[in-house]
């Protein structure tokens, strides 16, 4: 019987899979950037039914926030928006979507057959807010890690800004 | 003893110093051919004055030889040391220099050879730059055969020899200079390889205790190759009379008796004579030919002292053939170069047959003869480039009655002819006859048919000084002009060498009289089969 | 005197002349004329110094011998050293004074002799050093020196026989003359090789007294023959004994001056003054060689003597039929009568050719004044009548020829009856016979062939007699030497009996030494044969004079008088005068011999050493370069083929495989993409 | 398979959105297409990853894991971005295909 969990669940799921549709196959790439928005939408709801409350909060601010901005600047910096035509085009569709329709066959086959050991959620982090159990987790088991994130974030930001800023190569006088 | 500058050992100095000169001349613009030019002259010069020193300080007293405490001047490094390799073990080489009675005049020689040679070498126009670069590389190889101890040094030595030789005579050249070049190189590189080969069987028969460790490591120190005591048991040359001794002294024999040339070794030195210039032939006959027959007394023969006794009747027939070979094909030349070459050939085998004696007027005779010859030879070889230079031909039958067109010369060249043929009061006499002197003592009839190359030599020495500057003068020799300074500079002193030596011979006689001695006494004597009786 | 004065005189003897030779050398173009002056002068003090060591020594130390002694070389090794000295004893000292003599003598002469040569100073420089070694070989105490002064005459005399070197003649006799004489010397130093590695010095007294002790080479007697005869084999060379001979008569191509000093009264002499000097060491065996060798050069050099028309020639045969005689003498034991004709001969040999250098200087003027380059001024032929213009010369040459001949009241009557007596004896001890019979022969051609010079030159008249028109004496520095020598041909100075010199100051300064080889290989004792000489000695007188007459007296016959046709004797014998005249072919025969011998195998050799064994060099060269490119080939179609194809093949997937590198990242993540999946279905 | 959500229900999705994904990635010819392609690929192996920290014991584990992904995603999209930008101005375009210099 479906409850009302289930509910929301598709309808997350159709979000996800419909605007990444939009995304994949769209011709306009403002159109799919817009659709991937919806998809961070619905990806940040699957995390809120997997009560990861944290985890979507930040699929939120980074992904919604950032990264698609940052997509949508690339786009409108990169194609002239007022005459050239947005479209962007296609190749090699089919082996592609062979490709595809391969690995999804594929994966959904070995999700299906496997035997998954499932084991359930300890209460507490299904029922207090898991920002503790993450900040805890990070300055203790996964300091290490955290720190290397933090120091590549930093040279990806600065890397990207050189990268970005470098001028045309000056030609011979 | 020890003679720094500088702190460095004067025998790298006297070595590397033609070196030195080399960087210096090759970082002058070849514009400045003055600048070349003395500069090379000055490195020969400081050579020379290092040389002097050496005859100075040098302890006529010590023999040396085989005995490592009694060289002198002795400068021993590690040169390369390679720790523990895989089935190899340790190698070992050392920077070892040192000279005795057997080097010391070959030292002198090469310091007052390598400057006349570079004084010789002063009109030479065609590139200049790399000439005297190349003069001064192979300076510094003549040097370092004579005075390395380590085989494997004195190995490099004698093959870093062989490059620059091979293009002086190679660029600098007569008409067929590349063949003469490259038969010169491939026949002294044949024998290398022989010597080569020797010198690897030697490495891993000779063992001696490290000073540190005290553990046994193979070595190249030539000297420590002389004691059979230090032959590792069942290594390949262990024991004497061995047939593997014999084969390896048969192989370095060949090896030092191209570069004699022993007959039938000797086809090269005409041709290389012949094309090389002047100042190359003087050191190759001067320097060069000089090394094979010291290679065999500092080599071949202390090393396998067995073997040497062994052969040491082929040794005296083949010094025989040398002779009076040498003398008859010399008899019927016609190129004024050729003859001297084969001349050459000749004379060394004087030094062969005294060697041979093994005894002290032989061994004596035969060092001095070899420094005779050179100066000697250096001699004849520049007086032919004197007048090539002027005329553009060797011919002898091209000349004649230049006596009273170029007294100066014809006086120098009188002397120089005379030395060659062996009159009393000039040096060619004195070695020559202590050598047959010596060598009668053991070869009697073979010294008595070398004799005959007493008469030979005489006959065409006195007919090519007949030929050349006696007689009418040739029409178109009339405006020849006599010796210049700078030639007479140059066989001046060679000419007061040849003088000296021949009425007073004890200067030189006494810096190798020990170590004569004492290489006849050990090859000869019975201590080497006592020790290895053990 | 005292023995260090001795020595320091016999050294500065030794040496002024060697100054003289390096001051003319270096500065004779400076010195121009004066060369001579300061040559003659330098040779004079020797001469001096030698006639003082000379009458003191004669006089006063008689029996004493000065010896110095340095050693020269060490080789450090048992006492094993080469030693040099100087020696006086009084056979030296004769020799100094005959030296020095004749040496001053010529250089007199040749003052006006050589006036105007192009060479001048050069001359009396190259007359410098031979003194020099001449006066060396002399003092020499050892084997060693004698040696090196043997050396260096040849070379000095090969520079002055050579003086005249534009004449291809003078080159070429200079040159035989120094090779000959290697020859010579080749053999000498071989037995002074044996004699080293027997005694380990080569002194003469050390050697002598060693020998006498019973060490002889290789304990053998016959190595002890061979040690001495090759010693003489320098001798040989030197003193132009046969077969060695060939060389003396072309050596007459240097100034006449030079024959004289050299190739007649001292070089030459050398080699007879060797056998006396080392005399000691010479077997029974050995000596009997050297007499017949002495005799053979004797008598075939007078025959040869008698067929010249060049005065030189038939003066330079006939020095080599003396040398012959003085060899002779010393080989059958007359020791002291060979040396004693050394010295006689020295002076009237000397005298013999200055007097015909100063005929030919006369010549060579005449014919030049006259114009004529035809006529050889040294032929007899062209010559005749000179007797009044030219007296001094010719009553000089006169008592010289009769010295020569043997005629009484002469010095050579002396030594010449003495060596026949010898002979004599020596035939009586050993029954060699032939010996005396040439010796006489000999003697009687001697008086023949030297008369026959002196009438053809100087008596009669030319048919052509305006050609010596405007002859006339030579100048005095030509005829002083001349009387000198004239006076020293006298008996007088030797012997106070005209008919015996053993009665002279000579016989008992110079004493025949004690033989030093084992008696069973000795010749006959002193005592034996001087008793047997004594026994011939009025024999020999006697003979002697007749056949001496005889050859006079035939001689005048022929000659002077006429009674008899030279030319019909010519006619009848034509072919045995051809042979005489040709000197008996040696030349012919050594050039068609030995030095054609020499000559092709020289050639044969430098052929081969050409073609075979530069040939085998060259063609193992050859083989491995064609070798080497037929490898090569292998190595471009075989190996490097594989090679290629291997690449080739890999080259042609690399092809195919191209086309997948489309430059696309989609492309590439396509295909990982596959190649996981396909990892994945493989390894599940 | 009921329709009861369980973990077999997202890691479907997720299937699929990867699928969507690779085919974006394969596909379209626009580098910053590409972008969002990996986007989607980086978003499907969160939810994975999430899904099993909530029913498979993976706890706060899983939650970190993907919360590195969040972080490398920035990264790469800003790095990314900067390339594509550099590569518009030396090429004047931001299709992949043309932009092929490494082949030659």
């Amino acid at each position: 019987m479906l409850n009302l969990y289930d509910y929301i669940f598709y309808f997350f799921a159709i979000v996800i899979l419909g605007s990444s549709f939009v995304v994949v196959f769209s011709r306009n790439i403002v159109h799919s950037a817009f659709a991937l928005l919806f998809t961070f939408f619905g990806v940040a709801g699957f995390y809120v039914l997997l009560s990861a409350d944290f985890l979507a909060i930040t699929q939120l601010l980074v992904y919604v926030g950032g990264i698609l901005v940052l997509l949508l600047f690339g786009v409108m910096l990169t194609n002239n928006i007022v005459n050239v035509e947005i479209k962007s085009g296609t190749m090699q569709t089919l082996p592609a979507s062979l490709i595809a329709a391969l690995i999804a066959g594929l994966l959904c086959g070995i999700f299906y057959v496997s035997n998954w050991y499932l084991v359930p959620t300890t209460p507490e982090l299904l029922n207090n807010t898991t920002a503790v159990a993450i900040g805890y987790a990070f300055i203790t088991t996964w300091i290490l890690p955290f720190e290397v994130a933090s120091v590549v974030l930093l040279v990806a930001m600065i890397g990207a800004v050189i990268i970005a800023r470098r001028e045309k190569a000056p030609e011979v006088e | 003893m020890n003679n720094n500058f500088l702190n460095i050992g004067i025998l790298t100095w006297m070595t590397f110093i033609p070196v030195v000169g080399m960087i210096a001349v090759l970082l002058v613009p070849k514009e400045q051919k003055t600048t070349i030019r003395w500069i090379s002259l000055g490195a020969t010069i400081v050579q020379l004055i290092f040389s002097v020193i050496i005859y100075t300080n040098f302890d006529r007293s010590l023999a040396g030889v085989n005995n490592a405490a009694t060289m002198q001047f002795v400068e021993r490094y590690s040169w390369i040391d390679i720790k523990s390799v895989e089935w190899f073990g340790r190698i070992h080489i050392e920077y070892f220099l040192g000279i005795d009675g057997i080097s010391v005049p070959m030292v002198l020689l090469t310091a007052l050879i390598s400057f006349v040679a570079v004084l010789s070498s002063w009109s030479i126009e065609k590139s200049i730059k790399g000439y005297f670069a190349l003069l001064l590389l192979l300076d510094t190889g003549m040097m370092g055969v004579f005075v390395s101890l380590d085989f494997f040094l004195f190995y490099v030595f004698w093959e870093i020899m062989l490059l620059p030789m091979y293009f002086l005579i190679g660029i600098w050249g007569g008409p067929r200079r590349e063949y003469a070049a490259i038969k010169f190189f491939i026949y002294t590189l044949f024998g290398s390889v022989l010597m080569l080969l020797v010198l690897i069987a030697l490495y891993f028969s000779v063992s001696i205790p490290d000073a540190s460790t005290g553990e046994l490591v193979h070595t190249f120190d030539m000297i420590a190759m002389m004691n059979p005591a230090n032959y590792e048991a069942n290594s390949l040359l262990f024991g004497l009379n061995t047939s593997w001794r014999y084969i390896a002294y048969v192989g370095l024999f060949i090896g030092f008796a191209i570069k004699v040339p022993i007959f039938p070794f000797h086809t090269w030195l005409p041709d290389a004579h012949v094309e090389a210039p002047t100042a190359i032939s003087v050191i190759l006959a001067g320097v060069l030919l000089k090394m094979g027959t010291y290679g065999l007394m500092r080599v071949a023969m202390p090393i396998f002292p067995d073997a040497a006794i062994y052969y040491l009747y082929p040794l005296a027939f083949l010094g025989f053939i040398n002779i009076v070979y040498g003398a008859l094909c010399a008899m019927a030349q016609t190129d004024f170069k050729k003859l001297i070459a084969y001349s050459s050939v000749s004379h060394m085998g004087i030094v062969l047959l005294g060697m041979a004696a093994l005894n002290t007027q032989g061994m004596i005779g035969a060092m001095f003869q070899m420094f005779n010859h050179g100066t000697i030879t250096a001699m004849l070889f520049l007086i032919v480039g004197v007048i090539y230079d002027r005329t553009h031909t060797r011919g002898l039958n091209d000349f004649g009655g230049l006596m009273n067109q170029m007294p100066k010369y014809s006086a120098i060249m009188v002397i120089a002819f005379f030395a060659a043929l062996g009159l009393p009061g000039l040096s060619g006499f004195v070695s020559e006859v202590f050598s047959f002197l010596g060598a009668f003592q053991t070869f009697r009839w073979i010294t008595i048919a070398s004799t005959l190359g007493i008469v030979l030599t005489a006959g065409y020495m006195l007919w090519t000084l007949q030929r050349v500057f006696l007689g009418e003068l040739p029409e178109k020799w009339k405006s020849l002009t006599d010796i210049n300074n700078r030639e007479l500079i140059m066989l001046v002193p060679l000419a007061i060498i040849v003088i000296l030596l021949g009425v007073y011979p004890t200067p030189i006689l006494d810096l190798m009289n020990a170590s004569a001695n004492e290489l006849v006494d050990f090859i000869k004597g019975e201590n080497n089969l006592t020790i290895l009786g053990q | 005197m005292t023995e260090t004065l001795f020595l320091q005189f016999a050294t500065a003897i030794l040496f002024i002349p060697l100054i003289s030779f390096l001051v003319l050398i270096f500065f004779g173009k400076k010195l121009s004329d004066k060369s001579a002056i300061v040559g003659s002068g330098l040779i004079g003090s020797t001469l001096l110094l030698s006639l003082i060591i000379f009458f003191s020594k004669i006089n006063y130390f008689h029996n004493q011998t000065f010896e110095y002694t340095f050693t020269w070389v060490d080789f450090g090794y048992y006492d094993s050293k080469i030693n040099l000295g100087i020696m006086i004893d009084n056979m030296t000292a004769i020799m100094l004074v005959v030296v020095t003599l004749v040496s001053f003598l010529v250089h007199l002469f040749s003052i006006s002799y050589m006036k105007g040569d192009i060479r001048y100073s050069r001359y009396f420089a190259f007359l410098g050093i031979f003194s020099f070694s001449m006066l060396g070989i002399v003092l020499a105490d050892n084997f060693f020196m004698i040696y090196v002064f043997w050396e260096l005459v040849g070379l000095s005399s090969y520079l002055l026989i050579g003086h005249w070197y534009e004449k291809t003649s003078a080159a070429n006799a200079s040159k035989k003359a120094f090779i000959v004489n290697r020859v010579g010397d080749v053999g000498m130093f071989t037995g002074i090789m044996i004699l080293w590695s027997t005694f380990g010095t080569l002194d003469f007294e050390k050697i002598f007294s060693l020998m006498s002790l019973g060490v002889i080479p290789f304990e053998s007697t016959v190595w002890l023959t061979a040690a001495g005869l090759l010693i003489f084999c320098g001798a040989v060379g030197k003193s132009a004994q046969f077969p060695l001979h060939v060389w003396l008569p072309d050596a007459m191509e240097g100034p006449t001056p030079v024959s004289a000093l050299i190739h007649a009264a001292t070089m030459v002499a050398a080699g007879v003054y060797l056998i006396a000097r080392v005399f000691p060491i010479f077997t029974a065996d050995a000596l009997i060689v050297i007499a017949y060798i002495g005799a053979i050069t004797a008598f075939v050099s007078a025959t040869i003597a008698i067929a010249q028309y060049d005065i030189k020639k038939v003066l330079a045969y006939s020095t080599v039929s003396q040398l012959g005689y003085m060899v002779m003498s010393l080989g059958v034991g007359g020791f002291t009568s060979g040396f004693f004709h050394l010295v006689t001969h020295a002076a009237f040999k000397a005298g013999l050719f200055l007097g015909s250098g100063s005929v030919i200087f006369a010549m060579h003027h005449v014919l030049h004044h006259h114009n004529d380059h035809h006529t050889d001024p040294q032929d007899i032929r062209n010559m005749g009548g000179l007797k009044n213009k030219m007296p001094i010369t010719f009553w000089t040459f006169l008592i010289f020829t009769l010295a020569i001949s043997g005629v009484p009241l002469t010095s050579g009557f002396l030594s010449k009856d003495d060596i026949l007596a010898g002979t004599l004896a020596f035939s009586d001890l050993t029954g060699h016979t032939i010996i005396p019979i040439i010796a006489f022969t000999v003697a009687g051609m001697t008086a023949f062939y030297m008369f026959r010079v002196l009438i053809l030159t100087f008596m009669g008249s030319h048919a052509d007699s305006h050609r010596i028109d405007g002859i006339h004496e030579s100048p005095w520095q030509m005829t002083t030497p001349l009387i000198i020598f004239a006076a020293l041909s006298l008996f007088f100075f030797y012997s106070p009996n005209p008919t015996n010199a053993s009665e002279g100051w000579f016989y008992s300064a110079v004493v025949r030494p004690e033989t030093a080889v084992p008696e069973n290989v000795s010749a006959s004792s002193i005592e034996s044969f001087e008793e047997a000489v004594h026994h011939n000695h009025g024999k020999a007188i006697t003979l002697s004079l007749l056949i001496a007459g005889l050859g006079i007296l035939i001689s005048f016959a022929t000659y002077y008088w006429k009674k008899i046709s030279a030319d019909k004797i010519l006619n009848m014998f034509p072919k045995t005068f051809k042979f005489l005249n040709m000197k008996w072919y040696f030349d012919e025969l050594y050039d068609k011999t030995v030095v054609w011998f020499t000559m092709t195998t020289a050639k044969v050799l430098a052929w081969f050493d050409f073609k075979i064994i530069d040939g085998l060099v060259n063609g193992t060269a050859s083989v491995t370069k064609s070798t080497a490119f037929g490898s090569g080939k292998f190595d471009n179609v075989v190996v490097d083929g594989i090679v290629n194809l291997t690449a080739y093949t890999f080259g042609f997937f690399g092809l195919i495989i191209r086309t997948i590198q489309t430059g696309k990242v989609q492309t590439y993540l396509a295909f990982a993409i596959v190649g996981a999946l396909m990892i994945f279905f493989f390894f599940n | 398979m009921t329709f009861t959500v369980s973990l077999n229900h997202f890691i479907f999705v997720s299937a699929i959105l990867f699928s969507l994904g690779i085919y974006a990635v394969l596909t379209r010819r626009n580098a910053i297409m590409v972008l969002m392609g990996i986007e989607l690929i980086l978003n499907s192996a969160n939810i994975n990853f999430v899904a099993f920290s909530r029913y498979a014991g993976m706890d706060v584990n899983g939650h970190l894991a993907a919360i590195f992904v969040i972080f490398l995603a920035a990264c790469e999209a800003a790095v990314a971005l900067a390339i594509v930008l550099n590569i518009y101005k030396q090429f004047n375009t931001v299709n992949v295909d043309e932009v092929s210099t490494m082949k030659d």
